[in-house]
């Protein structure tokens, strides 16, 4: 007999979003905390997911439905863990910057920071820097994430974290930046402070941000 | 050098079949002779053939059509050097061996030697020791070519060089191999002299041979 | 609900329109009615005088009526079967479909630790036999080698001997002399279980080689004797050379190489009516300056395609020929070259595609630049599969649902469809340039290095019945009683 | 006597086809009900206004974008005055495509943010210098037709690098381009400096010099910048590449013929918008279509189905009589090398064979992010094979040479025959970069892969002279151009360098 642990690890990894909120009762039931299903449930699959995508042993659409279930999850648990005080994973802000309507890359990091158990807030594309300084008072985020397709609105990035330097809100949020043409360097050169070659790697650029928090 | 032989020349490499019987003999009318118009008008244009096919300029049709245009000039001059001190190149004595039917890179071999001034004999495909034998009698080569085609019928060289040994002739001769799946070593392993990798290396490795190159 | 509604499964190739193709055959009929061939076989010339062929000393030719016969006799379509009964290694030659398996006899290998060239020795053959099991659109093997480290009347058994047990993949034979064949053909049946069940499940094919021009040499006739009267499915199969053995132009080439293949056909028929006939052969050009017979010009793809649809309209399979380069090593030429003749050859679907794996000309055969093709290959069948067109894949329902701006990636329709829509690749790298940096940068050659070690560690294939191992060594033993007088042995001992 | 044949039909090349023409019209008709019931999302309000007084359904107007949805009478009528053909000439007049139904030209990519250094061999961005010295390959490749930068110039301003990289091409080339542009102000900056260089808007327009770029957003989104390029390039004559980028299983649906439904009705609404401005205004579409690599999130640019969908594709519009726009010559490996002319030999054949009109992207490594001097010259050798095979068999009675074989007879050969005499040179294709020499010559000449000699080649071009290709005066003008530019935008960029 597998342990409530597993079974939920198991249905995340296979994308069971319908079966993981009843795993989670059953697991309250039996006494597990909140926490407890969480580290050892649910991250347990996401990191399994995240091995198996690295190794090219799943697919993208794999991945999502896993991801899926991580939130369904989450939707299930976040309530609980601020009762408990636990300490969650985080906010995330992300958009694309001013100019730019390309947004599938985006759309991939947010879903990935979802299923790493992150709350993400898209704020979609084409959007003004005024739109992220608003976003960051609203949400309070840990993390704001910003992608450009273009050479162009890359530009948008580095007048994106000027704008939000000069709002006075640099402080409270890290920021990564990604897309196509973005590489290590150009992040640095703008202020940023990590840069996500692709959404697994923004995840995990995402997670280190706030462990290291 | 006189304008005539220049012209010689350039009918050999452009090969104008058709000119070089009347070049040939407006040569012999202006008094040069049938030595000086072989060395100097004929085979000047058969080393410039084979430099330039070396350098991948000139192609085998091409250098076969040169080949063939000396050969027209040479009808005419033929009597003459036979009846003077003039001697070719060489004598070299060709065949397939036993088993063989494969022609096509011997009968290169052949024409390229030819062309570098050498009598050719060729002695078909399918050629047992003992024609190569009472050729060798009867015609005094200076070199002996033998192909094989097929890594089967490769032995039979061996058993040729054999042969030729035992009927004491082996001397008289250097013994040349090539084909497609022959190496040095092999050639090295049954006793030949040297093997040449293609038509063009043969012609050069029979002018060594004979102290012409 | 859609009526009249005609569909491409997989792409639609075609080199020449059937009034070319009628053309072509006629000049064929044409050639082996007035040219005809010289046969240095005296039993083949007597069985084609019995036919009605009219033969003149060693020179036959055969009446138009006489080939057609015999075209009608060979069949279109047969399967070759797996030794072992693994439904996935067995080949269904038929309209359409186009197999993969490396050449034979090249007299140097690319040596799997060093990478150096080498000649090729005996080990080498289990080598190819592993890696043609493994690999998943390699589909019938040869051996990519002449063997040089046993008896040289001998290379061919040896090399059969140790593909059978490493693959149980269809094997193209390749043999010297009758005597070879015999052998080949003792162990063949032994794994089939007998005569009559080899009959009903032939799990390899014969493979002969006439030469040109119009030469059916004896050595080709007597296997070929020897195969259709045991009813071994055959491939009879020129290499013309255009401009040296066989005219320059591509339809000259075409018409001489078929008269070639086809009087084979005709002899095989008359001793085996419906015996499995695949046509040849092996058609290119000669690079007039290298003096090469050209196993990466352009012009082999154009002539095997042309070759092919006459294979086709006449009613034959096709043995083809790609996934070979000129090149020496492994590089960029040999890639391109392999790919374009293993596409071309897809897209004609000539049946058996042969020579997969030769580089230098034929001189060397590789195991990478197997498996490199492998990949293409691979890719080519992506390709020629085609695009599905139905209510379903035309997915205006879902293009609906997402609108303007949105995304897929979730979409069931997606899910449904991602696994099979997509070609996903072996060797070739799709990571992103950080991600390929932080992995050391690795070219092709050095992931296809590594996938054919890993083969070799990993690999195996399926085993042999009881015995059958056993009949093979005893065979061998006899082969090598047979041959022990011949000079060369002395030289192996001299050494 | 020979008599000539009659009711006999040539296949002079090869054909291919991967849809019939059934499924063609089912891919259309799809494409005509998404246009129509799902609609477009626009966001210009002039382009809005246009098709809607064409007669287009406007809804769901928000402050920056209304939804578009087109009845198939508009497109109809769109079709009919659509030309089937377009000319794009280069700048001498002398390189010329003639865009309609199976001709083929290949060309390079653009805009790629980094390039390999051919010198020190590392991947860097890529400046000025980089997309003039790719011009001067394109200049030097025969089977290359027209051309595109292959480069984003990175070592000027960024809200003008489109102005440089123009200057940068015509240095280089006199081959036709097709241009990018930031935004509307670099189109009309670039249009003043193709005038500059062919001597005026009238020359301009009796063959234009360049067409445009434009890409619309995947799935159904039609920008601001987008639309007001169309418009003002329908205004001034110039052709331009409508062509969004569909990504199979993230942007467009995963199966191919949906992937196609879609891209297509992208490429109608641009037909009726543009045919709305101005009836009869020369317009190309297409583009790149591709999946989504399920494995590795990449936007694939050497997978099969890329090769497969623009095949496809070109057979749409084919039957729809519009130009193409095709990809190949292009890879997703991140070097040269055995990956790169794997994929791009299969692209580029399938192209070829297709008969998509403007075969762009040449030269592209790593999904389109970095351009390589090597795989364009190592293409223009594979698009020679292919057009090698493209001449196809034909059969005559001299080709098939019967009587050739019965003089020659069994056993003898060819060579010396005047039939290979007079053809060979003719017939047996002949690659500068293909090696062909047996292993002891080879060993000799010091073993070089085919990567060896290509980068050779790459350097034997950049280092020889050329004549300039425009005189000092008109440099001078059209760098005026690409200055004022500059001093326009100022206020734009950022207060530091963004790559140098």
């Amino acid at each position: 007999m597998s342990t409530i642990y597993e079974k939920l690890a198991t249905a995340v990894l296979e994308g069971n979003s319908d079966k993981v909120p009843d795993l989670i009762q059953k697991g309250m039931d039996e006494g597990k905390t909140a926490k407890e299903l969480l580290d050892n449930g649910l991250v347990v699959g996401m990191d399994e997911v995240g091995a198996r995508f690295k190794r090219g042993d799943m697919f993208v659409p794999e991945v999502l439905m896993s991801a899926e279930s991580m939130k369904a999850g989450m939707g299930v648990l976040r309530p609980l863990l601020a009762e408990a005080e636990e300490e969650m994973l985080g906010t995330i802000v992300l958009g694309t910057v001013e100019g730019d309507l390309h947004d599938i890359g985006k759309n991939l990091v947010g879903m990935m920071c979802e299923g790493a158990g992150f709350e993400v807030v898209n704020l979609g594309f084409d959007q003004p820097p005024q739109a992220f300084i608003d976003a960051i008072k609203q949400h309070q985020p840990d993390i704001v994430g910003m992608s450009a397709l273009l050479t162009t609105t890359m530009r948008a990035m580095g007048h994106t974290i000027k704008a939000i330097e000069e709002a006075g809100l640099r402080d409270q949020v890290k920021i990564m930046v990604g897309g196509a043409p973005v590489d290590k360097e150009f992040a640095d050169r703008i202020g940023a402070d990590g840069y996500g070659s692709n959404a697994p790697a923004a995840s995990d650029l995402a997670k280190e941000f706030v462990s290291a928090a | 050098m006189s304008d005539t032989l220049e012209r010689l020349a350039t009918a050999v490499v452009e090969g104008n079949v058709d000119s070089m019987e009347e070049l040939a003999q407006e040569a012999l009318d202006e008094g040069l002779s049938a030595q000086e118009i072989l060395n100097d008008g004929l085979m000047g244009g058969m080393n410039h053939v084979g430099k330039e096919f070396k350098a991948g300029n000139m192609f085998v049709p091409e250098v076969l059509r040169s080949a063939k245009a000396m050969k027209e000039a040479m009808k005419l001059l033929e009597p003459m050097l036979a009846a003077g001190e003039a001697q070719a190149t060489g004598k070299i004595l060709l065949g397939t061996v036993k088993g063989d039917l494969h022609d096509i890179g011997k009968n290169l071999v052949g024409m390229m030697c030819e062309g570098a001034g050498f009598d050719v004999r060729d002695l078909g495909t399918d050629v047992e020791p003992d024609q190569f034998l009472s050729a060798i009698k009867e015609f005094e080569p200076d070199i002996v070519g033998m192909s094989a085609l097929l890594t089967t019928t490769m032995r039979a060289m061996g058993d040729t060089i054999k042969a030729i040994e035992e009927a004491g002739l082996r001397d008289q001769v250097k013994v040349m191999i090539g084909g497609a799946p022959v190496t040095q070593r092999f050639a090295d392993d049954i006793g030949a002299d040297g093997y040449a990798a293609n038509a063009a290396s043969a012609s050069d490795l029979a002018k060594e041979f004979v102290g012409a190159a | 609900m859609r009526t009249n509604y005609r569909v491409n499964s997989g792409v639609r190739f075609r080199m020449l329109t059937d009034d070319q193709l009628q053309e072509l055959f006629d000049g064929v009929l044409h050639v082996l009615e007035n040219t005809g061939l010289e046969v240095h076989h005296e039993e083949s010339r007597q069985i084609l005088q019995e036919a009605g062929a009219w033969v003149d000393g060693t020179r036959v030719r055969v009446p138009s009526w006489l080939v057609k016969e015999s075209l009608r006799k060979a069949p279109r379509s047969f399967t070759v079967y797996a030794r072992d009964g693994n439904r996935e290694h067995n080949i269904h030659i038929g309209p359409g479909r186009a197999h993969f398996g490396p050449g034979p006899t090249c007299p140097n290998f690319i040596d799997v630790e060093t990478l150096e060239r080498r000649p090729y020795i005996k080990d080498d053959v289990s080598i190819v036999a592993t890696v043609v099991d493994a690999l998943p659109n390699i589909d019938f093997c040869e051996s990519l080698g002449s063997v040089d480290d046993v008896h040289a009347d001998l290379s061919a058994l040896y090399e059969f001997a140790h593909m059978f047990p490493n693959t149980s993949k269809p094997i193209v034979a390749w043999s010297f002399d009758k005597y070879d064949s015999e052998g080949i053909h003792q162990i063949a049946l032994a794994e089939a279980g007998g005569q009559e069940a080899f009959e009903q499940r032939p799990n390899y094919i014969h493979y002969c080689e006439p030469l040109s021009p119009l030469i059916s040499t004896f050595e080709a006739l007597d296997k070929l004797v020897f195969a259709a009267r045991k009813r071994v499915p055959l491939v009879f199969t020129p290499c013309a050379i255009a401009g040296g053995t066989a005219p320059i132009t591509a339809a000259g080439i075409i018409t001489q190489g078929v008269a070639e293949s086809w009087m084979g056909l005709t002899i095989a028929q008359a001793i085996q009516p419906g015996l499995p006939f695949i046509m040849g052969g092996v058609l290119s050009v000669m690079d007039m300056n290298a003096m090469v017979f050209s196993y990466g010009a352009p012009e082999l793809s154009l002539m095997m395609a042309g070759v092919t649809e006459l294979a086709h309209f006449a009613g034959l399979p096709l043995w083809q020929t790609g996934g070979c380069t000129d090149s020496k090593t492994f590089d960029e030429q040999a890639m391109i070259e392999g790919s374009m003749s293993v596409y071309f050859s897809a897209l004609t679907g000539g049946d058996l595609c042969h020579d997969v794996g030769y580089t230098e000309s034929a001189m060397t055969g590789s195991v990478f630049q197997l498996a490199a093709m492998d990949e293409a290959i691979g890719y080519a069948r992506r390709i020629t599969r085609g695009i599905d067109v139905n209510e379903d894949t035309l997915a205006t329902e879902a293009i609906h649902n997402v609108g303007p701006n949105g995304h897929y990636l979730r979409e069931p329709h997606t899910r449904r469809h991602y696994k099979t829509e997509f070609w996903y690749p072996n060797l070739c790298d799709r990571r992103n340039f950080d991600e390929w940096d932080t992995m050391g940068r690795k070219t092709m050659k050095d992931r296809t290095i590594e996938r054919v070690r890993d083969i070799l560690a990993s690999h195996e294939p399926a085993p042999l019945k009881e015995g059958t191992e056993t009949l093979i060594q005893s065979v061998l033993e006899e082969a090598e009683d047979r041959v022990q007088q011949d000079w060369w042995q002395e030289r192996e001992i001299a050494d | 006597m020979q008599v000539k044949k009659t009711n006999y039909t040539v296949n002079a090349t090869p054909t291919f086809e991967v849809l019939t023409e059934e499924e063609i019209e089912a891919i259309y008709f799809s494409a005509l009900r998404v246009l129509y019931e799902t609609g477009v999302r626009v966001y210009e309000e002039e382009g809005v206004e246009i098709a809607h007084s064409g007669g287009a359904i406007v809804e769901d107007t928000t402050d920056d974008s209304s939804l578009v949805k087109i009845p198939p009478w508009m497109v109809d009528k769109a079709l009919a005055t659509l030309p089937r053909k377009v000319v794009v000439v280069g700048p001498d007049r002398e390189h010329r495509m003639e865009l309609y139904k199976n001709q083929i030209y290949f060309g390079a990519g653009s805009d790629t943010p980094f390039t390999w250094d051919p010198y020190t061999g590392e991947r860097r961005r890529a400046t000025y210098e980089d997309v003039k010295n790719f011009a001067k390959i394109a200049q030097a490749m025969p089977n290359m037709d027209f051309h595109m930068s292959l480069g984003i110039v990175q070592d000027v301003n960024v809200g003008t690098y489109d102005r440089w990289q123009y200057l940068a091409m015509l240095e280089g080339t006199t081959k036709p381009i097709n241009i990018t542009a930031v935004d509307l102000d670099g189109l009309q900056d670039q249009l003043e400096m193709a005038y500059v260089r062919v001597g005026g808007k009238e020359e301009f327009e009796k063959g234009p010099i360049f067409s445009l770029y434009i890409e619309p957003v995947s799935p159904l989104s039609h920008s601001e910048e987008v639309i007001q390029k169309l418009l003002f390039a329908t205004d001034n004559g110039i052709p331009f590449v409508y062509t969004p980028c569909p990504l199979a299983g993230a942007t467009a649906p995963c199966t191919l013929a949906g992937t196609a439904v879609q891209a297509l009705t992208e490429s109608l609404f641009g037909i009726v918008l543009s045919q709305l401005r101005k009836p009869g205004a020369p317009m190309i579409i297409g583009g790149l279509m591709s999946n989504m690599d399920m494995r590795t999130t990449v936007y694939c640019y050497g997978s099969p189905e890329m090769a497969l969908l623009s095949a496809a594709y070109t057979q749409i519009t084919k039957w729809l009589g519009v130009p193409m726009y095709e990809t190949a010559g292009c890879s997703d490996a991140k070097m040269f090398d055995e990956q790169a002319v794997l994929e791009a030999t299969f692209n580029a054949t399938t192209a070829a064979l297709t008969g998509g009109n403007m075969i762009h992207d040449v030269g592209y490594l790593e999904q389109g992010l970095t351009s390589s001097m090597e795989m364009m010259v190592a293409t223009n050798e594979i698009v020679d094979r292919v057009k090698r095979i493209l001449r196809g068999i034909p059969v005559t009675d001299e080709t098939k040479a019967l009587d050739v074989i019965e003089d020659v007879g069994p056993g003898g050969h060819y060579l010396e025959h005047d039939h290979t005499y007079t053809r060979f040179k003719d017939l047996i294709w002949q690659g500068p970069l293909t090696d062909r020499q047996n292993w002891e010559n080879w060993d000799l000449a010091g073993r070089k892969t085919f990567r060896d000699r290509v980068h050779a080649r790459v350097l034997e071009i950049l280092e020889t002279e050329t004549e300039p290709l425009i005189d000092e005066d008109m440099y001078k003008e059209l760098r005026q151009i690409c200055e004022l530019a500059d001093e326009r935008h100022k206020g734009e960029e950022l207060d530091f360098d963004m790559f140098v």
